[in-house]
């Protein structure tokens, strides 16, 4: 089991801020094949990767960063901080 | 002063500039400030709304911070950001540095500005009278990362 | 806000952030501060004493201003510098810049220290239980002037 | 009649703030010239140009600056503000 988290207009196209699921994905790239078969919603968030990026156990990777073991997986666009 | 603060209160700019003074100033020489404020030249532009990722949020920033003390030689930095609903003219987000050189002080200011806006979990969406946008962002963010 | 205030008295520089905050920030969206501060490193350091050319810095700073806002898109600046006797940890003086943008506003505060510096008639003198000794020009200052 | 002002260890070498003077000088280096004659301190202060900055009526100015028809010149050390 991971946790999944959206923020930003991610999580408003998804529809929720996170969520547990089971997954055989090895990589960030492979749980966004996975998500993006989920519905509407996930198809629209993870079909452009170019504008979004990832946190592994809440540090910013890349999307061919591997999540065995991960406990929390974040997806979101680029930040806007400061 | 702590190092680092995630809140979602409104802050006194000017008390946590002599806060931070008080503790740091006299035994550096250079003090440097910046804050970022909600602008209110959009029209209409009832709040902003900021979204973070509590958790990752305090730690990106802790580790950004721990990049510039060790490339500088600084007495002391500190980073308050907010989130939640803002208001125009709010302070959104303050970076106080101190070190014995100016230069020194304006660089690592600069940094931390600019790995704050591009590596901080924040998102910021500005709400108006005829809608809600969240603000993109912008290339030239990036590639402010790339003369540090 | 006066843009140049040159002036015996300490000031409190959290109030002076705030006010010019106040006046400027909302309609800029960044605001950077530099503070100088009497070090209180030096063994015994007493005071410090800075005189100045009346008259002239005035018209000195308001020059270098006039500069950088030719320079850079500022919704506002403002310089304070004091003169006379100084204690340790006290405000020596003070630049504050408000833009839309945060390249500008801090350019523009390290140009206006840069000058600020070498370009207008303040000279510090250290007073220690030992002696009085007038503050050496640093090589460096006048090479920080050769990159804008 | 010119007013000739000293600034930090230059007015400490000379031993006044300011003067009035006649001079015959075209320009600042001949002025300094001048003052480098009229006793120790001025000797001391004016025999070493390059530590020193001069400004005319206010406005910082290079040694070969005209001074005919100046109010006032000052000679200083270099400036330590900021």
């Amino acid at each position: 089991m991971i946790e999944v988290l959206y923020f930003a207009w991610v999580r408003e196209r998804i529809g929720v801020p996170r969520e547990k699921l089971e997954t055989e994905a090895a990589t960030v790239a492979d749980l966004m094949t996975e998500l993006a078969a989920r519905g509407e919603g996930y198809e629209i968030a993870f079909t452009n990767p170019k504008g979004l990026r990832a946190a592994v156990d809440q540090v910013l990777v890349d999307m061919d960063h591997p999540i065995s073991g991960a406990r929390e997986v974040a997806f979101f666009p680029p930040m806007t901080g400061g | 002063m702590e190092r680092v603060r995630v809140q979602s209160a409104n802050f006194d700019q000017g008390a946590e500039l002599n806060a931070f003074a008080a503790q740091y100033g006299a035994g550096a020489g250079a003090v440097v400030s910046f804050t970022g404020v909600v602008r209110d030249i959009a029209p209409g532009l009832a709040t902003m709304e900021i979204e973070h990722y509590p958790g990752m949020t305090e730690s990106a920033i802790a580790a950004i911070m721990d990049q510039a003390q060790a490339r500088w030689a600084l007495t002391g930095a500190a980073v308050i950001h907010r989130y939640g609903r803002l208001a125009p003219a709010d302070p959104i987000m303050m970076v106080l540095v101190a070190a014995p050189h100016r230069a020194e002080a304006f660089a690592a200011a600069e940094f931390l500005m600019d790995y704050l806006k591009s590596r901080a979990p924040f998102w910021k969406k500005e709400i108006t009278r005829d809608g809600a946008a969240w603000v993109a962002a912008k290339d030239g963010d990036e590639d402010a990362l790339r003369r540090w």
